[in-house]
C-alpha cells in the first residue's frame, strides 16, 4: 500500500466521516422536515465517501467495485426513503392545510407544526 | 422549541468525542490493513460474471440479491407514497418555449438513457443511471404541466413499477428450479440475463422514480385538476 | 433443488409483486403467498431441528465476494415465530381491511415487510442487513400510516426519521469493519475481529443505531404513538416482529460479531437501560388511557426484559447455563411475539365493534366480546409471566442466573415489573366482570377472533412447555 | 406399557379439559355443561381411587416434562399430596353439585363453570408437584384462576375485592417466586424428599437459608392467610358461596398451608428447620394467627365475614402443628388439614343456603332459622361444633392430637393457646346455634324464595352441605379405621420421622 | 354378648332423632332398657375392644362401673317416665327430648369407657346436651341460666381435656383407665377444676343453684341424680387413689370438701325456694366426696372401703334427690295430695341421713373412713354438718308445706311446666294429673326405702340417732314460733340471694367485655381508615397527569439522550477490562 494511496484514502475518508458528524449535528439540532432530511442525505453523502475512499487503489490500478457498488444501492436507498419522508410531510401540510387555510406554511417543522 | 443552552453545547461535545474516536478507528482501519480488500478477487472473477464493467458485475452478479432488495426498497418506497393520499396538483401548462424546449430535450434524455443501459455492461452506467434520466425525462415533463409524467394510468402504472423486481425474481426461482441456485446465473447466459434484468430495472426504475415524483396516488382518469 | 432460505425471502416477494399487479386479486393472492411462506418457513425450522445449520451461497460466488444466507438455530426459532404470527396477522387482515381500496394498499405492503423480515433473520451478510432493515422500515411506517389520520402519519414520520437514523449509523460500523477487515460476511469478521479501536467504533456505531431501531427505554419515545395509531393487524406486526427483528440484530452483533470485544460494563449499562424500560414501560402501560397505548408501553417494557438478558450472558462463560439462559432468552421473545400479536388483534377487534378503545369505558364491550376478552386474558398472562407461559420459566433461569452471578438487582427488576405487568393487564380484564347481559356464543367475529386466539394460547400455554424442543433447536443450530 | 407416567398428568387434566371445554359453551347449553363437569369430577375421582390404592401398596407414580436441563416439571404422588388430592377432589365433586344448583338462573355461567374446572385442576397440581418450581407453577395459576371467581358477580364490591385478592396473591406469588428461585440456584433441583434436602448444605449458607425461608413464607401466608397477611380473605366473601366455599375451605387457603408443610418437611427438614430456629418463628405465627383470627370473628356480624375470620384462625392449626416438633403434632397438622376443609365447606354450603332461602346474610338475622330450615341448620351445627373441637365431630382428633404433640414435646405454650381458641371459638359459634334452635323464627324472612315443594330448599343444594357434615361426624367416629384422614396422615408423618 | 355394651350407648343415639316426632317420644322409655339389660345379663368385668371408633375406644364394667351404670340407669329411666307422660306435645318439647337422650347416651359412655377418649367423648356430649335441658320452655330467667351452665361447662370441660392431655404425655396417645401412673400436681389441680365444676365444688357452684332452680323436674332430677355423680366417678378413675400418697394435696381436698360442706348448708338455709334448698344441699355432698377423696388421698390402704363407701353415698344420694325433684314436680301439679308430700318427708328424711333410713346406711359406711385420720375438728365438723343438714331438710319441708289458705305466691316464680308468662307453652286446662309419673315415683319411694335394708346389716340402721335428736330440739321450738307469728313469712321469694357468686362475677365481665369491644372497636377503625386511605391513594393516581413523553419526543433531548448512549457504550467498551 503506497503511501499516496494511503494519504488520499485518510484524507477523503476523514472527510466523509466530518460529513457524517455534521449531518448527525444538524438532524439533531434542526427542527423543520426537510433541513432534517438535507442532514440525512449529508449523512449518507459522508458514509458513502468513506466507502468509495476505501475503494481507491492509486491512480492507475481500476478502484475495488464491491464498495462501489455497496454506494450504488446505498444511494437508491437513500433517495426512496427521502421520497417517502418527503410524501409523508406533503401529507402533514395537507392535512393543517386543510384545518388553517389561510396560512402557506413554508418551512413546517417534521411533526407539521409551524415555525 | 428552542434547543435549550445545555443541549446546544452537550450535543456538539458528544459528537466531536465520538468523531475523534472514528477519526482514530478509521485512521488505524486503513493503516493497518495490509491486504487488498475484496479488489483483487473481485477483478479476477470478472470475466465469468458476464460483464466487463466490475461495478455492474458486482451489483448484477456478486452480489445480485441486494439489488434486488434495493429494487423491493424502491417499490415500497413508491407504494407507500401512494398510500398516503392523492398526488399533487400538476404544474400549470408550460409557455411556448418551455414547451419547445421539452419537445427536444425528453427524446434525447430517453436516448441517453437507452445509451447508458447498453454500455452498463462495459463501462460505468447501468440500470440505475438509465433509470435515472427516464426519471429526469418524467420531471421535466410533469414539470411542463403533463398531470401524469408522461405515465399510463394506474393498473399499467403499476404493472410497470413492479416489473423490473419481477424479472429479477422470477430469473433468480426458475434457476433455482433449475438446479444451479438462486441466482446463480450460467456463465454461457450471464451476459444475457442481466441485459434483460438491466432493461426491466431500468423502466421501472424511470417509473417509478417519475411517479414518485408526483407524489402520490396517480388519478385514475386525465381529469384535468383546477 | 430447493433452497428453502432463499425460498423463504423470495416467495413473499413474489407475492408482493404479484398483489401490486393485479389489485383486483390482492386478498386471494396475498392469503396464498402467507400459506406458502409459512409452510416454507416451518419446513426450513424442522430442517434446522433436525440437523445442523443451514447455509446457501446466493449466486453460487462463495462468501466475501457473494451474499449468504445462514439459519442457526436462533434464526430459525424466530423465523418460525415471525412467519406464524404473520400468517395469524394476514388472516386477520383479510377480515380487518375489507375494502377493495384499503387491501389493495395494504398487501403489497405487507407481503414486501414479511419477505424483508425473513431475509433480516437469515442474512449472514452485514451490508445485506443494512439494506434489509431499509426494507423494513420503510414498509413498516409506510403501513403504521394507513389509518390515515394525522396522529398516524406525525408518528410514522417520526418513526421513519429514526429509523433512517439509525440504519444509516448502522451504515457507518459496517463500512469501518469493511475498512479494516475488507470483508462484509458475519462469520468472516468475527473470525477476524480483534479488540481496537475499529472494533470499538464499530461496536457502539452498529449497537448504537440499532438501540435505536430497537426502541431501548431513552429512545422508545417513537413507538407508543406509531404503534398505538397503527391499524390493529400493522400494530400487531410492529410490536411482535418488527421491533423483535431489531432485537435480534443486536442479539447476533453482541453474541457472535463483538463476542470477544464486548465487556461487563457494556452488558451492564444495556442492562440498567432494560430495567429502566421494564419499570417506566410498565408504569406507563398502568397509566394508558387507550388499550393500544397500553400495549404499545408494554412492549416498551417487554423489550427491556430481553435486554436484562445481556449483562448475564456477556459474564457468563460459555457452558450449559449460557445454554440455558439464551433458551430463556428465546423463549420470552417467542412468547412475547405471540403474545404481544394475539393481545394487539383482540385489542383491535375490541376498537373496531365499540369505535373506542378507551378503557375506562371498556366495560359492555369486554363482557360482549368473550372470545376477545379472553384472548386479552392469555395474551395477559403470557405478558405478566405467570406460569405455563414461556415467559414465566424465562424469568426463572433469568433471576436464577442473576442470583448465581451474584447481580441480585435484576431480580428486584423482574419482580417489579411482574406486579405491573399484573395491574395494568387485569385493570383491562376486571373490565369483562360487569352486570352485562351474557353473550349467547363465545365467538363473535371468527376471522378476527380466531387467529387471536391461538396465538395468545401458543403464548400462554405452548411455547412454555414446548421449551424442551427449542432448546434442542438452539443447540443443533450452533 | 404401564400407565404410571401418565396417571398424575391425566388427574391433573381431568378437570382442565372440561374445563377448557366448558369456556367455549354457550349459555344455554346447561345439560351438556353439567355433563362435563360432573364426568370431570367423576372421572378424577376413578384416578385418584386407583392412585391411593397404588400408593398404598408403595407403587411409584411420576410425570416429568424437562423444560430445560435443571429445570424440569414432576408431578409425583406420594403419602402426603395423595391426602391433598383425594381431599379436593371429594370435596370438588360436592361443590360442583352445590354450584350447579346454587347459580341455577344466575348469568355467566360456562366462565364461572370453566373458571372452577380450572381451580381445581391447578389445586391438585399443587399437591402432586413434585418439586418446588412446579409447585411455584400450579400456585401461581390458582391465583389466575381463582380472580374471575371472586370477582364473578360484577358488583363494584366484588370487583374491589377481587382486586385486594390479587394485590395480595401477586406480591405473595413473587415472593414465593424469588424465594425458590434463590434457594435453587444455593441448592440445584429441589425435588421434595422425605425427611428434607437442606440438611446436608455447608454452614456458610445457613443465614441464606433463613432468609430464604422468610421470604418463602410470606408468600405461602398470604395464601395461608396467615395474619400480616390475611386481609383478601375477609374481602373476599363477595363471591358467590360455591366459591367461597370451595375457595376458602379447600382450594386458595389449603395450597398455602399445603405449602407450609411442604416447606417445612420436605425441603428443609424439620430437624433442620428446628435448628435454624424457623419452626419457633412459625409457631408463633401461626398462634397470633389463630388468636386474632377468632378475636375478630367474635366482632363480625356478616355471616361469612364471621367464617372467614375462623378460617383464618383455623388453617394456622396446620402451621402450628407443622411448627412443633414431633410426629404427634405433625399427624395433628396434617389431619387438620382434611378435617378443616370438611367442616368449614359445611358451614359456607349453609351460609350459602341461607342466602340463597331466606336471604339471610347476617348473624342477627338468624333467629329461629333452625326451625325454617333444620337440615341445614343440623348441618351447620355440626360444622360448628367441630370447629368447637366438641367429640363425635372431626375437630376434635385434631385437637387431641395437637395437644398431644404440643405436651410431648414439651411446648406447653402451644396447649394455652390451643384452650384460648377453643373458646374464642366456642364465644362466636355458640351464639350463632343458640339464636338458630333456641330463639323463635321472626315473622317474615328478608327474601324468601320456595326452591322446592317437598324439602326446605333446592336437593341440589341441601344434601351437599349434609353429605359434608356426614363426613366430619364419620371422619371423626371412623378416626382410627384403615383409610381414614387420620391413618393416612399417620403414614405420613412415620414417613417423615421415620427414616 | 359384650356387644350389648356398644348397645348400651348406640341405642339412645340411634333413638334421638326419632323422639323429636311427639307421636315417637315414648321411645324415651326404651333408651335406657339395654343398660339395664347389660346390668343383668353381662358379668361384671366384661370389656368390648372397638379400635376403629374414634382412637379406639373400649367400653367395660368393673365394680364401681356396675353400681354406677345401675343408680344411673334408675335414675334416667324413671326421669323419663315424666319426660314421656307429663311434656307431651308442647312445642319444644321434641327439642327436650332429643337432647335428653343424648345427654343419656353421654352419661352411660362416659361410665363405660375404658380409655380417656371415650371418657372425654361422654363428658362433652353429656355437657353441652344437658344445657339444652336446662332451657326447655326458654324464658329470660333460664337463659341466664343456661349462659351461665354453658360457660361454667365449657370451661370445666377444657380443664378435663388439658388434664388428659397431660396425662396421655406419660402413657402414649390412650391408655386403660383407671390411671395406672401417678399424675403431677398441674394434673390434679385441673382435674379438681374441671370435675369440680361438674360436681358444683363450692367456689365453682355457681351455676349449680341457677340451673337446678330453672330446669324442668325431669331435666334437675337427672341433672342432680346422675350428671353430678360423674364427677365422682372421674375422680375415682384419674385419682391415683391406692397407689400412692399424697399427702398435701390430700389436705387441700379434705379443706375444700369441708368448706363446701359447711357453707352450702348455711346459705340453702336462707333459700326461699325448695330448689335451691336441694342444689345447695347437693353441693354441701360434693364437698362431702371431696373430703372422703382426700382422706383416701391421706391414707391410701383406705381405699377399698373408701371406694365402695363412697359408690354407695353416691348411689344412695343420687335416687334420694332424684327422687326429691321428680317428687317437687309432682308437687307443683297439685301441692295439696297428701301421697306426694308423705314422700317428699320420707325423701328428706333419708337425704339428711335419719336413723333406718338409706342416708343412715350410708353414713355408717362411710364412717371408718371419716373416722380414720382421728381428728376432733374433724369429728365436731361433721356432727356440726349432719345436724345442718336435718334442718336444712326441716327447712325444705316447712317450704313445700303451704300454709294453710295462703296460695303459693311463689309459684308463679318457678320454672312450672305450665307457667303463664312464656309465649309457646300452651294455655290448655289443667293437664289430667300424670298417673303414671306418680306410680314411678312411689316405685323409687320403695327402692329409697328398701334400700338400708336390702344393703346394709342391722347395726347400721341406727346411726345419726344422737345428730337427728339434737336438730329435732332446735328445729321445733323455732318452727313453732315463725308459724304462729307470720305464717308464711319465710317463703317471700328474694331474686337475688345471698350464695350466688355469679352476681359479683357477671358485672366484672360485662365490664371486660365493654373495655375490650371499645378498646378493639377503635383499633379497627383505625384500621379501616388507613386500608380506605390507601386505596383512595389508589384512585387518586389512577388519573393521567400531563403527558411526560411530550419532552421526551423532542428531537434535541431524545437526539443527546441517543448520542449520550452510544459514547456511554463507547466508553465502557473501550476502559472497562
Amino acid at each position: 500500500m503506497s503511501h499516496e494511496i494511503l494519504i488520499t484514502q485518510l484524507l477523503y475518508g476523514g472527510a466523509g466521516l466530518l460529513f457524517f458528524l455534521l449531518g448527525v449535528w444538524s438532524f439533531i439540532s434542526h427542527e423543520p422536515l426537510w433541513r432534517k432530511l438535507i442532514a440525512l442525505n449529508i449523512m449518507g453523502a459522508g458514509v458513502f465517501h468513506v466507502l468509495v475512499a476505501v475503494a481507491y487503489r492509486g491512480l492507475d490500478a481500476p478502484p475495488d467495485p464491491v464498495p462501489h457498488a455497496l454506494v450504488l444501492t446505498g444511494i437508491v436507498v437513500a433517495v426512496s426513503a427521502t421520497a417517502l419522508a418527503l410524501a409523508f410531510g406533503r401529507r402533514l401540510d395537507r392535512e393543517d392545510s386543510e384545518r388553517t387555510p389561510e396560512v402557506q406554511g413554508v418551512d413546517d417543522r417534521e411533526d407539521g407544526t409551524h415555525v | 422549541m428552542k434547543a435549550s443552552r445545555l443541549q446546544t453545547v452537550l450535543i456538539p461535545l458528544l459528537l466531536s468525542a465520538i468523531g475523534a474516536v472514528l477519526f482514530w478507528a478509521f485512521w488505524s482501519g486503513v493503516t493497518g490493513h495490509e491486504g487488498e480488500r475484496l479488489a483483487a478477487l473481485a477483478l479476477a472473477r470478472v470475466p465469468e460474471s458476464g460483464a466487463s464493467n466490475p461495478v455492474t458485475s458486482v451489483l448484477l452478479n456478486f452480489r445480485a440479491y441486494d439489488t434486488l432488495m434495493e429494487l423491493a426498497v424502491l417499490l415500497a418506497a413508491l407504494l407507500g407514497i401512494w398510500s398516503l393520499g392523492p398526488a399533487a396538483a400538476p404544474y400549470q401548462p408550460a409557455a411556448l418555449l418551455l414547451n419547445s424546449l421539452v419537445s427536444w430535450v425528453v427524446p434525447m434524455l430517453i436516448i441517453a438513457g437507452g445509451y447508458l443501459l447498453w454500455i452498463g455492461g462495459q463501462a460505468p452506467g447501468g440500470a440505475f443511471q438509465a433509470g435515472a434520466l427516464l426519471g429526469a425525462a418524467g420531471v421535466t415533463l410533469a414539470l411542463s404541466g403533463r398531470p401524469n409524467a408522461g405515465l399510463p394510468d394506474e393498473s399499467w402504472l403499476r404493472v410497470l413499477a413492479a416489473l423490473g423486481t419481477l424479472v429479477f425474481v422470477l430469473i433468480g426461482l426458475t434457476l433455482m428450479f433449475l438446479g444451479l441456485g438462486f441466482l446463480t446465473y450460467p456463465p454461457a447466459l450471464a451476459k444475457a440475463l442481466i441485459l434483460t434484468i438491466e432493461t426491466g430495472a431500468t423502466l421501472s426504475i424511470g417509473a417509478t422514480l417519475a411517479a414518485a415524483f408526483l407524489g402520490g396516488q396517480p388519478r385514475a382518469t386525465r381529469t384535468a385538476e383546477p | 433443488m430447493f433452497d428453502p432460505l432463499a425460498l423463504a425471502v423470495a416467495l413473499p416477494l413474489l407475492g408482493a409483486l404479484l398483489v401490486t399487479m393485479l389489485p383486483g386479486w390482492s386478498r386471494a393472492l396475498g392469503m396464498l403467498t402467507a400459506l406458502a411462506t409459512t409452510v416454507v418457513a416451518l419446513w426450513l425450522t424442522v430442517t434446522v431441528w433436525g440437523g445442523a445449520s443451514l447455509h446457501s451461497d446466493l449466486g453460487g460466488w462463495g462468501v466475501p465476494l457473494g451474499i449468504a444466507l445462514r439459519a442457526d438455530g436462533l434464526a430459525a426459532a424466530l423465523v418460525a415465530m415471525a412467519n406464524l404470527v404473520a400468517l395469524a396477522i394476514s388472516i386477520n387482515a383479510t377480515g380487518y381491511f375489507g375494502t377493495a381500496e384499503s387491501s389493495r394498499k395494504f398487501w403489497p405492503l405487507w407481503l414486501l415487510l414479511w419477505s424483508a423480515l425473513n431475509g433480516l433473520f437469515l442474512a449472514a451478510d452485514l451490508f445485506n442487513l443494512y439494506v434489509m432493515l431499509e426494507l423494513l422500515g420503510l414498509s413498516a411506517a409506510a403501513l403504521g400510516a394507513l389509518t390515515g389520520t394525522r396522529e398516524a402519519a406525525e408518528a410514522n414520520l417520526r418513526y421513519l426519521l429514526v429509523g433512517l437514523l439509525g440504519s444509516m449509523t448502522y451504515l457507518l460500523g459496517v463500512a469501518l469493519l469493511y475498512t479494516a477487515y475488507g470483508t462484509l460476511d458475519l462469520e468472516q469478521v468475527a473470525a477476524s475481529l480483534t479488540p481496537g479501536p475499529v472494533a470499538l467504533s464499530a461496536l457502539a456505531l452498529m449497537v448504537g443505531g440499532l438501540l435505536l431501531k430497537a426502541a431501548l427505554f431513552p429512545l422508545h419515545f417513537w413507538l407508543p404513538p406509531a404503534h398505538a395509531n397503527a391499524p390493529a393487524p400493522v400494530s400487531a406486526a410492529l410490536s411482535a416482529l418488527v421491533v423483535k427483528a431489531a432485537i435480534y440484530l443486536v442479539l447476533r452483533l453482541w453474541l457472535d460479531l463483538f463476542d470477544g470485544i464486548v465487556t461487563e460494563a457494556a452488558g451492564m449499562l444495556l442492562g440498567l437501560l432494560g430495567a429502566g424500560a421494564v419499570l417506566w414501560g410498565s408504569w406507563r402501560a398502568l397509566r394508558a388511557e387507550r388499550l393500544k397505548l397500553l400495549a404499545a408501553y408494554s412492549t416498551v417494557a417487554q423489550v427491556g426484559y430481553l435486554f436484562m438478558f445481556l449483562p448475564l450472558l456477556t459474564a457468563t462463560p460459555d457452558g450449559p447455563e449460557r445454554e440455558r439462559l439464551l433458551t430463556a432468552l428465546v423463549l420470552l421473545a417467542l412468547t412475547h411475539g405471540f403474545a404481544k400479536a394475539g393481545f394487539f388483534l383482540a385489542a383491535g377487534l375490541v376498537q373496531k365493534s365499540t369505535g373506542h378503545d378507551r378503557i375506562r369505558e371498556l366495560g359492555g364491550a369486554a363482557q360482549s366480546l368473550p372470545a376477545a376478552t379472553f384472548t386479552l386474558g392469555l395474551a395477559g398472562v403470557a405478558l405478566i409471566g405467570l406460569p405455563p407461559s414461556g415467559t414465566f420459566f424465562a424469568k426463572w433461569v433469568l433471576v436464577g442466573q442473576a442470583i448465581a452471578l451474584g447481580q441480585w438487582w435484576w431480580a428486584l427488576v423482574v419482580m417489579a415489573g411482574t406486579l405491573l405487568a399484573a395491574a395494568y393487564v387485569f385493570r383491562v380484564l376486571a373490565r369483562a366482570f360487569n352486570r352485562e347481559p351474557t353473550p349467547k356464543c363465545f365467538l363473535t367475529d371468527p376471522r378476527t377472533e380466531i387467529p387471536a386466539l391461538l396465538l395468545a394460547a401458543l403464548s400462554a400455554l405452548g411455547v412454555g412447555l414446548a421449551a424442551q424442543p427449542i432448546a434442542v433447536l438452539l443447540g443443533a443450530g450452533d | 406399557m404401564n400407565l404410571d407416567p401418565y396417571l398424575p398428568l391425566a388427574i391433573v387434566l381431568s378437570s382442565a379439559l372440561p374445563g377448557a371445554l366448558i369456556f367455549f359453551l354457550g349459555e344455554d347449553s346447561y345439560r351438556l355443561r353439567t355433563a362435563l363437569n360432573l364426568f370431570g369430577a367423576l372421572l378424577k375421582i376413578i384416578l385418584v381411587g386407583w392412585m391411593i390404592w397404588g400408593v398404598f401398596h408403595g407403587h411409584v407414580y411420576e410425570s416429568r416434562l424437562t423444560l430445560m436441563p435443571g429445570l424440569e416439571l414432576v408431578l409425583s404422588a406420594d403419602a402426603l399430596s395423595v391426602l391433598f388430592v383425594a381431599l379436593s377432589t371429594v370435596l370438588w365433586l360436592v361443590t360442583t353439585i352445590y354450584a350447579i344448583g346454587y347459580l341455577e338462573h344466575s348469568p355467566n355461567r360456562s366462565r364461572f363453570f370453566g373458571f372452577f374446572s380450572l381451580c381445581v385442576s391447578a389445586t391438585v397440581g399443587i399437591a402432586l408437584s413434585g418439586n418446588l418450581m412446579t409447585f411455584v407453577v400450579f400456585y401461581e395459576i390458582l391465583t389466575l384462576a381463582t380472580y374471575p371467581l371472586v370477582a364473578h358477580r360484577g358488583t363494584p364490591d366484588a370487583d374491589h375485592g377481587a382486586k385486594v385478592y390479587l394485590a395480595y396473591t401477586m406480591s405473595g406469588g413473587v415472593l414465593l417466586f424469588v424465594g425458590a428461585v434463590w434457594l435453587q440456584t444455593l441448592v440445584g433441583q429441589l425435588t421434595f424428599t422425605q425427611g428434607g434436602l437442606l440438611g446436608a448444605a455447608p454452614e456458610a449458607l445457613h443465614g441464606q437459608f433463613i432468609l430464604i425461608f422468610f421470604l418463602l413464607l410470606a408468600g405461602l401466608g398470604v395464601k395461608a392467610a396467615l395474619v400480616p397477611l390475611h386481609g383478601w380473605l375477609p374481602q373476599a366473601m363477595v363471591a358467590p358461596a360455591p366459591v367461597s366455599a370451595l375457595l376458602h375451605a379447600v382450594a386458595v387457603v389449603k395450597a398455602g398451608a399445603f405449602g407450609i408443610v411442604r416447606l417445612v418437611y420436605d425441603v428443609y427438614g424439620v430437624e433442620f428447620a428446628d435448628d435454624l430456629g424457623l419452626l419457633t418463628v412459625l409457631g408463633v405465627l401461626a398462634a397470633t394467627t389463630i388468636i386474632y383470627g377468632s378475636l375478630k370473628a367474635l366482632s363480625q356480624d356478616g355471616l361469612k365475614k364471621r367464617l372467614a375470620y375462623s378460617t383464618v384462625s383455623q388453617v394456622s392449626y396446620i402451621a402450628l402443628g407443622a411448627s412443633v416438633l414431633g410426629p404427634i403434632a405433625t399427624i395433628g397438622g396434617l389431619v387438620h388439614l382434611v378435617h378443616q376443609g370438611i367442616m368449614k365447606i359445611t358451614l359456607f354450603f349453609c351460609a350459602g343456603n341461607y342466602a340463597e332461602t331466606l336471604g339471610v346474610h347476617k348473624v342477627s338475622e338468624m333467629n329461629g332459622i333452625g326451625r325454617r330450615m333444620p337440615w341445614t341448620t343440623l348441618a351447620f351445627t355440626v360444622g360448628a361444633l367441630g370447629m368447637i373441637g366438641i367429640p363425635p365431630v372431626a375437630g376434635f382428633i385434631t385437637k387431641w392430637y395437637l395437644g398431644l404433640g404440643a405436651a410431648t414435646a414439651g411446648a406447653y405454650w402451644v396447649i394455652v393457646v390451643l384452650l384460648v381458641s377453643s373458646l374464642l371459638n366456642a364465644a362466636y359459634f355458640l351464639p350463632i346455634l343458640y339464636r338458630a334452635w333456641f330463639r323463635p323464627p321472626p315473622d317474615q324472612w328478608p327474601e324468601e324464595a320456595v326452591l322446592s315443594k317437598r324439602l326446605e330448599t333446592a336437593p341440589a343444594l341441601l344434601w351437599p352441605p349434609v353429605v359434608t357434615a356426614l363426613l366430619a361426624v364419620v371422619a371423626g367416629l371412623l378416626a382410627a379405621a384403615p383409610f381414614s384422614p387420620l391413618e393416612w396422615a399417620t403414614l405420613i408423618a412415620e414417613r417423615e420421622y421415620g427414616r | 354378648m359384650s356387644g350389648l355394651l356398644l348397645a348400651v350407648v348406640l341405642v339412645p343415639l340411634l333413638l334421638a332423632p326419632l323422639v323429636v316426632h311427639p307421636a315417637w317420644r315414648w321411645l324415651v322409655l326404651i333408651a335406657p332398657l339395654p343398660a339395664l339389660a347389660s346390668l343383668a345379663l353381662l358379668p361384671p368385668d366384661a370389656t368390648l375392644e372397638l379400635p376403629w371408633l374414634l382412637l379406639g375406644t373400649a367400653l367395660g364394667l368393673d365394680e364401681t362401673t356396675w353400681v354406677f351404670l345401675l343408680f344411673t340407669t334408675l335414675v334416667w329411666s324413671l326421669a323419663a317416665v315424666p319426660v314421656v307422660e307429663r311434656l307431651g306435645t308442647a312445642a319444644g318439647t321434641g327439642r327436650f327430648r332429643l337432647l335428653f337422650l343424648l345427654a343419656l347416651a353421654g352419661n352411660l359412655w362416659l361410665i363405660l369407657a375404658r380409655e380417656p377418649v371415650g371418657f372425654y367423648v361422654g363428658f362433652a356430649i353429656m355437657g353441652l346436651a344437658a344445657y339444652g335441658l336446662i332451657l326447655h320452655p326458654g324464658g329470660l330467667m333460664r337463659r341466664r341460666a343456661g349462659r351461665v351452665y354453658l360457660a361454667m361447662t365449657l370451661i370445666g370441660e377444657l380443664a378435663l381435656f388439658v388434664a388428659l392431655l397431660l396425662m396421655a404425655q406419660t402413657q402414649g396417645v390412650t391408655w386403660s383407665l383407671p390411671a395406672t401412673s401417678a399424675p403431677d400436681g398441674t394434673v390434679i389441680a385441673l382435674l379438681l377444676l374441671g370435675l369440680g365444676i361438674k360436681a358444683g365444688l363450692m367456689p365453682l357452684h355457681p351455676w349449680l343453684p341457677l340451673a337446678y332452680g330453672a330446669a324442668p323436674a325431669p331435666a334437675a332430677a337427672v341433672l342432680s341424680g346422675a350428671m353430678s355423680k360423674v364427677a365422682l366417678l372421674g375422680w375415682l378413675r384419674l385419682l391415683p387413689l391406692g397407689q400412692v400418697a399424697l399427702p398435701e394435696w390430700g389436705m387441700l381436698f379434705v379443706w375444700l370438701g369441708l368448706v363446701s360442706l359447711l357453707v352450702a348448708l348455711g346459705v340453702g338455709l336462707v333459700q326461699t325456694d325448695p330448689r335451691r334448698v336441694l342444689a345447695y344441699s347437693s353441693i354441701s355432698k360434693a364437698g362431702l366426696f371431696v373430703l372422703l377423696l382426700g382422706l383416701l388421698l391421706l391414707e391410701p390402704t383406705l381405699t377399698p372401703i373408701g371406694v365402695g363407701a363412697l359408690t354407695l353415698y353416691a348411689a344412695h344420694h343420687a335416687l334420694v334427690k332424684s327422687g326429691l325433684f321428680l317428687g317437687l314436680g309432682l308437687r307443683d301439679l297439685d301441692p295439696a295430695r297428701p301421697l306426694v308430700r308423705a314422700g317428699l318427708i320420707l325423701l328428706a328424711l333419708a337425704l339428711a341421713g335419719a336413723p333406718l333410713t338409706s342416708g343412715a346406711l350410708a353414713k355408717s359406711v362411710a364412717k371408718p373412713v371419716l373416722v380414720s385420720p382421728g381428728w376432733i375438728w374433724l369429728d365436731l365438723a361433721l356432727m356440726l354438718a349432719t345436724v345442718a343438714t336435718m334442718l336444712l331438710m326441716a327447712r325444705f319441708v316447712w317450704l313445700i308445706w303451704p300454709a294453710p289458705g295462703v296460695d303459693d305466691g311463689h309459684r308463679g316464680a318457678l320454672p312450672m311446666l305450665r307457667t303463664s308468662n312464656d309465649t309457646q307453652a300452651p294455655v290448655g286446662s289443667q293437664p289430667a294429673f300424670p298417673i303414671w309419673s306418680l306410680a314411678a315415683w312411689i316405685l323409687l319411694l320403695g327402692l329409697v326405702a328398701g334400700f338400708p335394708f336390702v344393703l346394709g346389716e342391722p347395726s347400721a340402721w341406727p346411726t345419726n340417732a344422737g345428730a337427728m335428736l339434737i336438730a329435732g330440739l332446735i328445729a321445733a321450738p323455732l318452727a313453732l314460733a315463725i308459724w304462729r307469728r307470720a305464717p308464711g313469712s319465710g317463703r317471700r321469694v328474694r331474686r337475688r340471694s345471698l350464695g350466688d357468686l355469679v352476681v359479683l362475677i357477671e358485672p366484672i365481665l360485662a365490664a371486660q367485655l365493654w373495655t375490650g369491644r371499645a378498646l378493639f372497636g377503635r383499633w379497627n377503625a383505625t384500621v379501616e381508615a388507613a386500608r380506605a386511605h390507601l386505596y383512595s391513594l389508589g384512585e387518586r393516581v389512577g388519573s393521567p397527569p400531563p403527558d411526560p413523553e411530550r419532552t421526551l419526543r423532542a428531537w434535541p433531548t431524545a437526539g443527546w439522550l441517543w448520542l449520550g448512549v452510544t459514547v456511554l457504550l463507547l466508553l465502557l467498551v473501550l476502559v472497562a477490562p
